[in-house]
Order: structure tokens, then C-alpha cells, then sequence
């Protein structure tokens, strides 16, 4: 069995996003997604400090210090580009305008309730950021994540332990192991999985039922 | 390609349904998106509830929206405008349901909506006949009021210039209700005086992010509205 | 006795406009303030469709459709404009960042109490506009008004009969007879009066009790 | 005539006094008044009760503030950035009040007290740690917060021109916090990259009407944040 890499997880992602959607890129494996999106494919990628339209990383020698994305990461603009303040970029994150928001996860529950922001209640100083406005206000949340733990703990759960970032926000979750809808009333719904794996193996590393997708 | 031009009315407005609510920006005739009203008219859509500043004037434009029997129920924060015939007779004939609104709780109300607030607490209209029937709170020590989102259907707004993306741009005073009432509608419509090339908006003269906009269509208002900017 | 003249009432406050002061003017002889500061003293006038820097109304032939204020009036622009829609516009109204607005009235009571709507409950059709919002937000209300209706009865009133567009928002008045300043726990303080015209025959004109600055 | 430009930042600070809340633009150092903060830092004041997004790194700026005892409060969405040495220390050893708020809340409610809206409902966070203690309703079937406006003393921002009545141009990304920060304080002082004549700038690309801004101190960032505007 071949586990996905952060990049083919990120491919995968980048493939099932349509044009013209406007997508918002969590921190860490999410921010790859937009390498993934060919340049014949207009899609629109937003970031919580008000850059609507962001491009790719920029060349040695043209970086701009005022262009940095959520991740404070220098950035290029595309052509139609635009820039609005925190209070607008959020109304708009908020407001249900973002088609789809891509974040990291500590644990997904199979009503889609997600947990990424703390470890637990006593937690020192967690540090939140927008992921709470992006998981309640975005059309769509998908979350990449390993399967499981580093010491092999399952983070798709029947219930998240984590305290919550939002409630049954989670729509599709791509792992290194394989791609997995959360459907409404029903749970996690396998879409596909890494080459080599077996459902019954996939399950094992699961802590909640997985239906086959029909 | 994202391309969010059209060439007819007929696609501009489709599927605008009876019963719905609709955005109508401008503020008197500047920032109107007159030709989209035009065609409203021509659609012979019903039942609408309508949120504007003003109750139109005169014969055309939202008047003669009203006049056609297209409207069920007018939100606006000064339905007496210059000459407001149409108004004032459907209402008196108790043929239109009118909601007053202070304009900036109507102002305000469109933002929340576009903003994914539900419900916000304003001092405006605390303690008077507005304020009937709504929930109040004294907080530090001041009245306020409770006052929800104005969600619609539609939104008919009005720019200076816009690119396939459905970027706007505004122009003087002409930025009024529009930028606000683009992002709080399900579909959005933008009349447009100048149709430029992707990139050739400036990053911050954009006052409405094609986000938040569904279909653009390009209109001539006329020589006495072509003046080009200084 | 000789009452003020509309334009006279109009001077009046502008002489008491400070320089720096950002100020909201409403429809009809509020309007008319602008037109008496003087143009070595800056004063922001700003008008709720968005205008921050209104100058006075063009010279003909170089009128902008584009640049009216809220009374629907061609304006020019002072240097140092600029535009916002208008949420952000009521916002910096209701906020508090309006040093000053100017509003005509039917009645104020004596706790500044302003009635300038609605002529009553059953009024058809009263139109609010941003009245509201001003006498709300403002962290001044000027009433200019005559001082009396045209069949003689006072506008200035112990309780407003009429319904109310905001509650102990007025600070001050310019009527056609005088200034008088409404003051928190003492009401009506007359500041000066017309030319001619004695504290009595102002107070038999008043319908709640005149008080006389120190 | 109105001239809101100081040379010095003992008069760009004047006043402030210990246990203010003060609002810091920025996000990253994009937007960040740097200059300010050093010149807030020498002042020597006490208590402070600060909001931004983070809480600084290293032990420079935001981080020295609070590292010299400046600080007894801060609200913040993100107070791990990359190097949070300081907030943890001082986090640790109980010397530091912790209000996490996320991100878009906190932007909305410093923008609900520039726009005089004491408390607005929020989906954000409910359901979660960060809803204990706070207000919720159920609207249209669904569950929201009550959230309630920061309102500040002093708010300290960062743009790249200024004009003497105040207005500001922000560049690039750098607007973030700062517009909504500037509207939201009863002082706000402003460090500008470069100042202008009155009239040089757009009235649509003002960022900042002048209306907000108290006080503006111009400020070279140094060689590499001086690149001009294409």
C-alpha cells in the first residue's frame, strides 16, 4: 500500500475544485492546493487579510513586501485581483461567499464537526486565527489531514475529543489514505482510497463507520 | 475562462421569479441601474418586495415598476420623493405594503445580511414609533434595538466600470447603496457604463469583488452620463 | 423686532462651527449653512450618500451627474474628498464621528426631545430618510426651524406632540427669533435673540419655560 | 486650517495614559506601525490592554511591549506566531491576561464600535470553548453568539500615504486591521510612509477618510519597504 503524498493530497483537492469558485487555503498542506490548479483553470483564491486573487509565490527579485497571504507568505497577484480590509475580507468569509474553504485537522467527526485549533481545555494560549469564521461562514469545508495520529490514532472519529472549531461544517476530508465525503444523516463515505489499501484496512484505521460510496 | 458578461437583458435577469426580494441600488437617479429596472418591467414578474432608498419619482423607472402591479411590498427609508404620484396613490389604495426604515438601519441591515450577521442592536429609532414591536436593551446604560439582516433574492446595481470577473468600480458619489446591496443578494446583477480588460483595475478602486457578482451587462446611460473622469 | 432671515439663521450657526469639524447638513435651510463658513476656515462637510469634502454647487457647465448630496443636489469637491458607500458612510454617522449635524425641525421639547418626520401616527406614508440615524449618531444636534408653525403656535414644546425622531439629541436651536441652547437638566437656555425682541415676548411665544444665560 | 501632521512622537503619543486599551494595525509586519509601537514602548506606560491579531514574535515590537511590563491584557485571534517567546513566558507565569477571539470576530468587533453597533449576532464560534460565558440564540434554525463592540482609546495604524486632513492610502495588503482600527478609537494616530499635498489623492482610494484620524507622523520604514507603486 502507497500512502498519498502531501502533494498528490493536495492534487487530488485541487482537482475536484471547479472554475470560478473562490477558494480560501488554510496553513500547511492546503496552501499547496493552489500549485495544483492549472493555469487554464481560473480559480479564484482569497486570504483572510483581504487579498481576493492571490497567484503564485513570486520570483526571486520581484517579491513585493506588502502582498503576503494568511500564512505570511510573500504572494503575487493575478490579473483581476483586489484587496479589501479584515472587517470586508471576513464579512465576506461570514457571509457565505467563499465556495470553499481547505483546512488542516487534528479530527473530523462524522457529522462533520471539526476540531484543529486546541489540544485540549487547558490548553496554553490556543491560538484560533480564523479557522472558527472560515468553518461557519464557508459554503464548503474540506479538511487535509493525515489519517491518523503520527503514533497511528485514528482522527476521523465518531465524535471529536478536541474542542470544536465549528459544528457539522466538514463536507469531504482528503488523507493520505483516502478521500472521504461527510454526508448529512449518513457519516463518512469513502470516495476512493491510496493504491493497495482494502476498505476493511481503512476501517481499521478509522474510529467510525465508513460507507462505500455507491 | 470566468466570464461573467452578458450580451441580453433577457440573460441578465433570467430567472428572477415572482415573489422575490430585490435590491434596487442608487441614490436618486446616480448610481441606478436604470436599464435592469427597465427590464424588470418587461420581465412582468410579480409579488416582489422591493429595498431601496426612495419610492421613485415621476412615472418611470420604480415608479412604473410599482405603476405595472410588479410590487408587493416596498422597503425604503423615504418612499416621498420629488414627485411621488405612483407611491402615493397604490398606497393610499392599500395596493403596496410599505416597511419604513431609517436609511442607515437599512443601510445596515443589507450589510448584516451580506455580512452573515442575523441581527444587530442600533440606537437609531430606539424610543420611537419604528422602534414598535421590536426587541430593545438597555446596554451601558442606552437604549438600543434589535434590527435583522435584509437578506434578497436579487440585486440590481449600477458601476462605472467592471471586467469579466464582475470586479466593480464606482464612480463619484455613485458607490451609495450598491457595493452593499452587490454582496447580500443570492444573484447579482450589474448594469455598467464601461466594460475594461482583466487587470486593468486598479487592486484598490475595486469596490465590489466579482465574488460577489453574477452577471454584468454592459449599458450606454447617455451623453449626460458619459462625462470620462478627470 | 426684526426675526432672522433664513439666511441669517443659516450665519448664525456657521459662526458657531469650529474649524476642523466634520458636519452633516440636512435638507432645506441647513443646507444653507455651508454657504456662510468662511473659506479660510475648514470645515469637512459630509453627506450620508457617501461624500466626505462637499464644496459648494458647481459652476454651470462643469457640473458632475455623479456628485450629488443627500438632497439630491450637483456638488463639487473640496481637495482632500474622498467617497464611501453607504454602510460605511452610516457608520462613521452612527458611530459618533459627526461632530455636528444640522437638522430642520417641527417641534423639540425641552429635553431635546426632536420631532421632524411625522406629523402623526396616522400620517400617510412618513418618510424618515436618515434622520434617525443622525439625531442617534451625531455628537452634536443643531436645530434650525422657525420659532414658531405659520399659524403661530410654538415648535418649541415641554413634551413633543408629534412622533419623535430622536430622544434628548438636541443640543441647541436657531430660530428665526433666537439661539437657545437645550441644556441636560435645565432645558431652554436663550443664548440671544432677534434684534428688538425682549425676553417676554419670547417666552409668551415658547410653550415651556425659557431660561436666561449667565 | 487643519493640519493633523506631528513631527515628533512625543506629540504623536501624547496622552495616552496607563491602562488604555490601544488597537494595533497590521497583520504580520505588512501594515504593522512599528515606529509607533518602539515610541509606545519608550513612553514607559502601564496596564495596557492591547487587540491585534498576534502577539508579536521574537522580542521586538509587540513582543518588547509586553516584555517590558507595558501590557496586562491582550485580546488577540493568534498569539503563536512564529517565534511567541515572550507572550509564552509571560503567559506562563500568569503575568499576562489571554482574550482569544477569532479572527473575523475580532474584526467585526472593532468594526461594530466604529459604527456604533454595541452587540450583533455571530455564527462564528458557537457551539464551541469560545461561546462559554456568551449569550446565544437560535435564528432561523440555527445557532449564533452575541457578540459584543471593542471600543478603544487609542488605536495605532499604518498606511502608506497621508494627506494633512488625514486621509489615508493603503498599499497592497497592508490595509488589513487598520482601516477598521483607525474608525474604531477615540485617538488614532496614523505612521504614513509618505505625506502628499492635499487634493493628491484619489477620493475612491482613500482607505481611511480623514474624519477617523487624529494625528499622523511620517515615518521611512527603510530600503526595503520603499518600493514604489507600479
Amino acid at each position: 500500500m502507497t500512502p498519498f503524498t502531501r502533494d498528490q493530497m493536495a492534487h487530488r483537492a485541487a482537482d475536484d475544485i471547479p472554475e470560478g469558485w473562490c477558494v480560501n487555503l488554510g496553513i500547511g498542506i492546503p496552501t499547496l492546493v493552489a500549485n495544483h490548479v492549472p493555469s487554464t483553470r481560473e480559480v479564484v483564491f482569497q486570504s483572510e487579510n483581504g487579498v481576493i486573487g492571490m497567484g503564485p509565490a513570486p520570483a526571486k527579485g520581484t517579491e513585493d513586501l506588502w502582498n503576503i497571504n494568511a500564512g505570511k507568505q510573500l504572494i503575487t497577484l493575478v490579473k483581476g485581483a483586489s484587496f479589501v480590509g479584515h472587517a470586508d475580507s471576513f464579512a465576506m468569509i461570514r457571509g457565505g461567499h467563499i465556495d470553499l474553504c481547505v483546512l488542516g485537522g487534528f479530527e473530523v467527526a462524522e457529522n462533520g464537526d471539526l476540531a484543529n485549533w486546541a489540544t485540549g481545555e487547558n490548553d496554553t494560549a490556543p491560538a484560533v486565527g480564523g479557522a472558527m469564521d472560515l468553518a461557519a461562514g464557508a459554503k464548503r469545508l474540506w479538511v487535509i489531514m493525515d489519517h491518523t495520529t503520527k503514533d497511528g490514532r485514528p482522527k476521523l472519529l465518531e465524535k471529536c475529543v478536541y474542542p470544536l472549531t465549528g459544528l457539522k461544517c466538514v463536507t469531504r476530508i482528503y488523507t493520505n489514505l483516502a478521500t472521504i465525503d461527510v454526508v448529512d444523516g449518513k457519516g463518512f463515505v469513502v470516495r476512493d482510497m491510496a493504491p493497495g489499501l482494502s476498505f476493511d484496512e481503512l476501517q481499521a484505521k478509522t474510529a467510525a463507520k465508513l460507507h462505500q460510496a455507491h | 475562462m470566468i466570464n461573467k458578461i452578458v450580451r441580453t437583458m433577457a440573460e441578465a435577469l433570467d430567472g428572477i421569479k415572482d415573489g422575490s426580494t430585490v435590491l434596487i441600488g442608487g441614490f436618486g437617479s446616480v448610481g441606478q441601474p436604470d436599464a435592469l429596472i427597465e427590464a424588470l418591467i418587461e420581465t412582468g414578474v410579480k409579488d416582489l418586495t422591493i429595498a431601496l432608498n426612495n419610492a421613485g419619482s415621476g412615472r418611470v423607472g420604480v415608479a412604473k415598476l410599482m405603476d405595472n402591479g410588479c410590487v408587493r411590498k416596498i422597503i425604503c427609508s423615504f418612499p416621498r420623493s420629488s414627485d411621488p404620484v405612483v407611491f402615493e396613490t397604490l398606497y393610499r389604495e392599500g395596493k403596496l405594503e410599505l416597511e419604513i426604515t431609517p436609511q442607515g438601519t437599512l443601510a445596515e441591515r443589507i450589510r448584516a445580511a451580506a455580512a452573515g450577521i442575523p441581527a444587530f442592536f442600533t440606537a437609531t429609532g430606539a424610543g420611537t414609533l419604528l422602534a414598535r414591536g421590536k426587541e430593545s436593551r438597555m446596554i451601558d446604560g442606552r437604549e438600543y434595538i434589535l434590527e435583522t439582516a435584509l437578506k434578497a433574492d436579487v440585486a440590481l446595481v449600477e458601476a462605472w466600470q467592471a471586467d469579466r470577473w464582475g470586479n466593480l468600480v464606482y464612480r463619484g458619489s455613485g458607490a451609495n447603496f450598491n457595493p452593499t446591496m452587490a454582496a447580500a443578494a443570492t444573484l447579482t446583477v450589474a448594469q455598467v457604463q464601461h466594460i475594461v480588460e482583466l487587470g486593468d483595475l486598479h487592486p484598490h478602486m475595486v469596490g465590489t469583488p466579482g465574488v460577489y457578482v453574477n452577471r454584468v451587462i454592459q449599458v450606454d446611460r447617455g451623453p449626460e452620463w458619459t462625462k470620462e473622469e478627470a
